[in-house]
């Protein structure tokens, strides 16, 4: 399989990234107390990870364009592609039934930082969810969303420390008022092509963040706003510990609902109306679907539970700032979308949990998370498109007689 | 009169370049009236004015609807879809990651109306709508002949079912005047010979009016009432289909002066 | 009228004047500032503008091109200084190193990140783009430093700028000539060499250009590598005058550029040079009338409303879709 | 000189060519007619490159090029007029001539043929210094040719060079046409929806049905064949 020629090239390309990699990978200097350090180790790696990387690349490159050319359409396959479903469903049930079992029993087993950080792993399943509506259905790139978090947080954070707002009366406040910041952002610019689109959005999230931290007299500035009143059960004040297991079943509760109401959107009038719009602009006007009102409903969506997530991480941490808001968890939670596959709930859910727990759990992972992260954008889209789980669609059954489902 | 539509004066430009030139053409009701003439003749680009998807430089595009007569000129393309104009394009356009099914749904996107709240909720007239549109869509699916592919990705399909279901999802959005755009353009003769069946049965089942853009002359000539030719943006001839084949205008038009022995 | 009246008189007189010439010379100071910053913002933006010319695509990865330029010209100064190097050699040396790396840089992105995705969905390569970005950024800061390192000024001081100095710096006056003659070369590159008609015939019409004769190929290789070279060339000037540097600041730079390149009609090279200097002096007199802290949200909110009510740009012509 | 051996070629899923058998001799005129969606272009752009073969077998002057890429076989003598012409539209009338000769470097000549252009279209004389984009149609698709012509082609192929076209002016193109192949022997490969004009024009014609050669004979015979007259107006 290996030949000659492919070692050659393969050497040369880790020439090349050693040599690429050079300046930056193996001298360091402290211009101020004028000390080089080389570190020749560094080119070792490269040298050997970009040969081993090579053949790698080539492998699944020649395997993706040798997929491409054989036809994958299955003729006979029908009948077993339906009783495929039916036997799945059955597992599926008791795949979820365990699940929510352990998540049940978890905090009574786990301490308060292992809650918490599962926690924020649900956050982002929710936070990627609702991304997924805008990028992954309706196929509308949006770098800002993180800008709708931060409106969220903030609307708890001020109606809490101005007007004492509880956590219950802002969830669906910060909620409405994010989603009105969608359809605000989201009327002039869904005119705009699918690549100027996710520069603006980009540019009104940097906007938002700039503005707070330079804002104070409204936002406190960079130094943010603290002691936000964790959520109450009933009136009651709990202690750290069982407050931290409250909100870990908050989130349970509130991603549940998030999976139900996604789900049923997405086999939905509304959710073919933003599938078809993802698809093809042209044809789905002609087929009578109004084009803005359905990007807007699926921005100001998408915008409804960064909101909602917004207001519960400000009640987690219960302390805010603008540094908690910028490009970069834009850009992680475009990650979990995109690794996850763009359209389907269980992915999207999945991907949450591996790039938010593999960091908190494997320490010397957590320095390259970020690396990790623009890596993996940039692979998906070269050898998995559609993401580790792509989305399958609902299939539709009909009897014999040809009668309804 | 009994017309559906009734293009007056219809001028398209493009920089200079002028596409459609005055152009005139009426759609009976019920009838299927054949588009014809060369490539660039402004063909596709009159498809795209009726449509919404160009805004005419001037003319009138007046379309009769049960509700009385209007203006559809400069509207956008949802709207005239919803006033009873559908379409197929030239190449192919699907929803290609979508169901067979669902594409078909997408088209009774216009004649549905459950909101976001309706989708979460679920109440009784949602479930209802959304029973319906299956149903609807099913039906017309199974007219298309597609039935077998209900749950097949609109991708997978092989050409000429592609072809099938595009007319399929335009149908859904129940049109009062259907235009189908080259609809043979890559069928063989079998498959050509299928969609002569298909579009007759569509027009007698459904009583709407066809009309298409074809450079298949048979098939024009066999499923047509009346042709229309056009060449350089302009109407250059209108009749019968055998009074078309005679005529000599056409005949220059088509195959070059010499041809006309 | 008494004495004193006519002293006050004077005074507001005197006062008025003075300020008069303050005026100016902070209007000047505005000006010629944001004439600085925009020769460097038309830098970088000429290589979004190029690439975006030929394939369509933000390169999003643009700014770390400049970030990766400035830092390499870092190291290499230092170590030239640690050698005992002097004044303008390092600078020379330094660019020159700078530009190479760069434009191997832009050269392997292409290839990883671009090339395998030019007949996907338009998004990939956007979304791709993004991800390399994202992770040249942390590259450098872990193969280097988070930290802010201070940048070595390379750029002399000259006699004969020294009553002016206050007004329009030596350094501001190098960074304008060497974009200016950049740019004078960029021109000449691509209105009269072969590779130039290759590169304008395949922004123009691709397939037409392979009919030609054209390896589209390796034109767009070479555009990335000049855009790179250009974003280089602006990272070690901009950074040696400010003093300093870190792995973020192609983030900013290259949104900024970005939006200088669609100011002026994004795909036209005139364009880009224009959007650069517009966006300068935007830059420059808001920050100088108005305020600083909201530096950048200005050039944002430039970038959205541009692109919103004129998306082809100032001189840019727009683009019938076709069905 | 050309031959196309069992070419297969797909665009996407779909199967555009499925089996094209053609082969052109130096020298001849030789035409591919067949309605929209048959399969011409798609048989011309395989020749070019543009779209790969993916399976069978293309010959130029007994060489295969079916796995060259697109400028490399331009670079062998193969110059395509493609459909619609594609005039670099921001470039002058001289600048897309001098593209046209792109893959040349032998100066004194390209000025010679610029010369023999420009008396071929004297209209182009006229207009060298307007930019592409602005010329009429006829005047693009003369432009078009010349381009093609700059190359000093074996091989002009030729895409629907009437299309759009005012018939006096199709007349004209078609006559140059057949000045160029008189004068250089050029091979010519045209392929055309406006039949009768081609086959007066060609020495031997292809007729083509969905991806296929379904008649091919000299273009006299084909001419007053009962097939091809039904398939052009349904008599």
């Amino acid at each position: 399989m290996i030949n000659f020629s492919d070692i050659k090239k393969s050497l040369l390309i880790s020439v090349w990234f050693m040599f690429l990699t050079f300046p930056i990978m193996v001298i360091r200097v402290n211009p101020i107390d004028k000390i080089v350090e080389w570190r020749w180790l560094n080119m070792i790696l490269v040298g050997a990870a970009s040969f081993i990387a090579s053949f790698a690349w080539k492998h699944y490159f020649d395997k993706k364009e040798k997929g491409k050319s054989v036809k994958t359409f299955l003729k006979s396959g029908h009948t077993v592609f339906i009783n495929n479903i039916a036997d799945k469903k059955r597992f599926r049930l008791s795949f979820a039934f365990i699940l929510f079992a352990s998540a049940i029993i978890f905090p009574f087993i786990f301490s308060a930082y292992q809650v918490n950080i599962i926690t924020t792993a649900l956050v982002y399943v929710v936070l990627g969810l609702g991304l997924n509506i805008v990028v992954g259905i309706a196929g509308l790139l949006d770098l800002g969303y993180v800008a709708f978090y931060a409106v969220g947080a903030y609307s708890y954070g001020l109606l809490n420390h101005h007007f004492g707002l509880g956590f219950w009366a802002v969830l669906p406040a910060g909620a409405l008022i994010a989603a009105l910041f969608g359809i605000l952002l989201g009327f002039p610019v869904l005119r705009l092509r699918g690549d100027y689109l996710a520069i603006v959005t980009l540019g009104f999230g940097e906007i938002i963040r700039i503005t707070l931290e330079n804002w104070n007299e409204f936002s406190s500035g960079p130094s943010g706003i603290a002691n936000i009143q964790r959520p109450s059960l009933f009136g009651l004040e709990l202690s750290l510990q069982s407050a931290a297991v409250y909100i870990y079943f908050l989130m349970i509760a509130l991603t549940l609902f998030t999976v139900f109401v996604v789900k049923r959107l997405q086999n939905s009038r509304i959710g073919r109306a933003w599938l078809a719009l993802r698809e093809d602009e042209t044809a789905c006007e002609a087929m009578g679907i109004n084009k803005t009102k359905t990007k807007l409903s699926a921005f100001a969506l998408g915008a409804t539970w960064a909101g909602m997530m917004g207001v519960m991480f400000a009640a987690k941490t219960t302390f805010i700032n603008p540094a908690s808001f910028t490009f970069h968890e834009s850009a992680m939670i475009l990650s979990i979308v995109v690794l996850g596959g763009m359209g389907s709930v269980s992915g999207v859910t999945a991907a949450a949990f591996v790039l938010i727990l593999l960091p908190e759990y494997l320490r010397a992972f957590s320095d390259f998370r970020m690396l990790f992260f623009g890596a993996i954008l940039v692979i998906m889209m070269i050898f998995r498109p559609q993401g580790l789980v792509s989305g399958a669609r609902r299939a539709y059954r009909f009897n014999k007689a040809d009668d309804k489902i | 009169m009994d017309n559906l539509l009734s293009v007056n004066g219809l001028i398209m430009d493009f920089g200079g370049l002028r596409a459609l030139e005055d152009l005139d053409l009426h759609v009976k009701k019920g009838e299927i009236l054949a588009l014809i003439g060369p490539n660039g003749a402004g063909k596709t680009t009159f498809f795209n004015c009726l449509t919404g998807i160009y805004r005419p430089a001037a003319g009138d595009i007046c379309l009769t609807t049960p509700g009385g007569s209007m203006s559809i000129a400069g509207l956008p393309p949802h709207v005239i879809t919803k006033k009873g104009i559908a379409r197929t394009f030239q190449n192919i356009r699907l929803f290609p990651n979508m169901t067979v099914i669902e594409n078909v749904m997408a088209g009774r996107h216009c004649r549905t109306n459950t909101g976001i709240a309706g989708a979460i909720f679920r109440g009784r007239a949602a479930v209802k709508e959304e029973l319906e549109v299956v149903e609807r869509s099913y039906e017309i699916i199974k007219k298309a002949g597609l039935a077998r592919y209900v749950n097949e990705l609109a991708k997978n399909l092989p050409y000429g079912e592609q072809r099938r279901l595009e007319i399929a999802r335009a149908l859904a959005t129940e049109p009062l005047l259907l235009l189908l755009d080259e609809p043979a353009a890559g069928l063989n003769s079998r498959e050509t010979k299928e969609l002569d069946m298909l579009i007759s049965e569509i027009r007698d089942l459904y009583k709407i009016s066809i009309l298409l853009i074809e450079h298949d002359m048979k098939l024009v000539m066999s499923i047509s009432d009346r042709v229309a030719v056009m060449d350089y943006g302009k109407k250059i001839a209108e009749g019968r289909p055998d009074e078309i084949s005679r005529n000599s205008t056409v005949i220059k038009a088509y195959l070059g002066e010499e041809f006309v022995a | 009228m008494g004495k004193r009246g006519r002293n006050l008189h004077r005074d507001i007189i005197l006062k008025f004047n003075f300020d008069s010439v303050r005026f100016m010379e902070y209007f000047f100071e505005l000006l010629l500032g944001g004439l600085t910053r925009g020769s460097i913002y038309a830098l970088i933006a000429l290589g979004y503008t190029m690439v975006y010319g030929i394939i369509e695509l933000i390169n999003f990865a643009h700014g770390e091109i400049y970030m990766i330029g400035a830092f390499t010209a870092l190291i290499v100064a230092s170590l030239l200084t640690i050698y005992g190097f002097h004044g303008v050699s390092i600078l020379i040396l330094a660019s020159v190193a700078a530009v190479i790396y760069s434009s191997a840089y832009g050269f392997t992105i292409e290839k990883i990140a671009y090339k395998p995705l030019r007949r996907a969905p338009r998004l990939s390569p956007l979304i791709s783009a993004i991800g390399m970005s994202i992770f040249l950024q942390n590259y450098v800061r872990l193969a280097q430093t988070s930290d802010f390192l201070p940048f070595p000024s390379l750029i002399p001081e000259f006699g004969f700028m020294r009553d002016y100095e206050h007004i329009f710096s030596s350094a501001e006056l190098v960074i304008f000539i060497a974009a200016a003659l950049i740019m004078a070369m960029l021109t000449f590159l691509v209105k009269l060499t072969r590779m130039g008609m290759a590169m304008r015939a395949s922004a123009q019409d691709r397939k037409m250009a392979m009919l030609s004769g054209v390896d589209v190929d390796r034109v767009i290789s070479v555009t990335f590598i000049t855009g790179s070279a250009l974003a280089a060339v602006g990272g070690v000037l901009i950074a040696s005058h400010i003093g300093q540097i870190n792995f973020s600041i192609g983030f900013i730079a290259g949104i900024k550029a970005f939006t200088a390149a669609v100011l002026g009609g994004i795909g036209s090279i005139p364009g880009a040079v224009l959007g650069g200097f517009f966006l300068g002096w935007a830059e420059s007199f808001a920050t100088g009338y108005v305020s600083s802290d909201y530096e950048d949200v200005f050039a944002f909110a430039l970038l959205v409303l541009i692109l919103i009510f004129k998306p082809e740009g100032l001189i840019g012509r727009s683009k019938a879709n076709k069905v | 000189m050309l031959e196309l051996i069992d070419v297969e070629a797909h665009y996407g899923n779909i199967r555009a060519l499925k089996g094209v058998n053609i082969s052109l001799s130096e020298g001849e005129i030789v035409t591919l007619i067949g309605a929209n969606g048959a399969g011409k272009t798609t048989t011309l752009m395989a020749v070019s490159g543009i779209v790969p073969a993916s399976a069978g077998e293309i010959l130029f002057m007994g060489k295969p090029i079916h796995e060259l890429t697109p400028d490399r076989i331009a670079s062998l003598g193969i110059s395509q007029v493609p459909e619609g012409r594609h005039i670099f539209q921001r470039m002058s009338v001289m600048e897309n001539l001098h593209m046209g000769a792109f893959t040349r470097r032998d100066r004194k000549e390209i000025k010679r043929d610029l010369e023999y252009v420009f008396e071929l279209f004297p209209v182009l004389t006229e207009r060298r210094h307007q930019q592409g984009g602005t010329l009429s149609g006829g005047e693009q698709q003369m432009l078009a040719i010349s381009r093609a012509l700059m190359a000093r082609p074996k091989l002009l192929l030729l895409d629907e060079p009437s299309l759009g076209l005012a018939p006096k002016i199709v007349k004209q193109i078609f006559e140059i046409i057949r000045k160029i192949n008189r004068e250089h022997n050029t091979t010519v490969f045209i392929v055309e929806q406006n039949a009768n004009l081609a086959l007066q024009t060609a020495d031997r014609g292809y007729v083509m049905e969905n991806g296929s050669v379904v008649l091919s004979d000299e273009c006299s015979k084909l001419i007053s064949n009962d097939k091809v007259r039904e398939a052009y107006l349904g008599i």
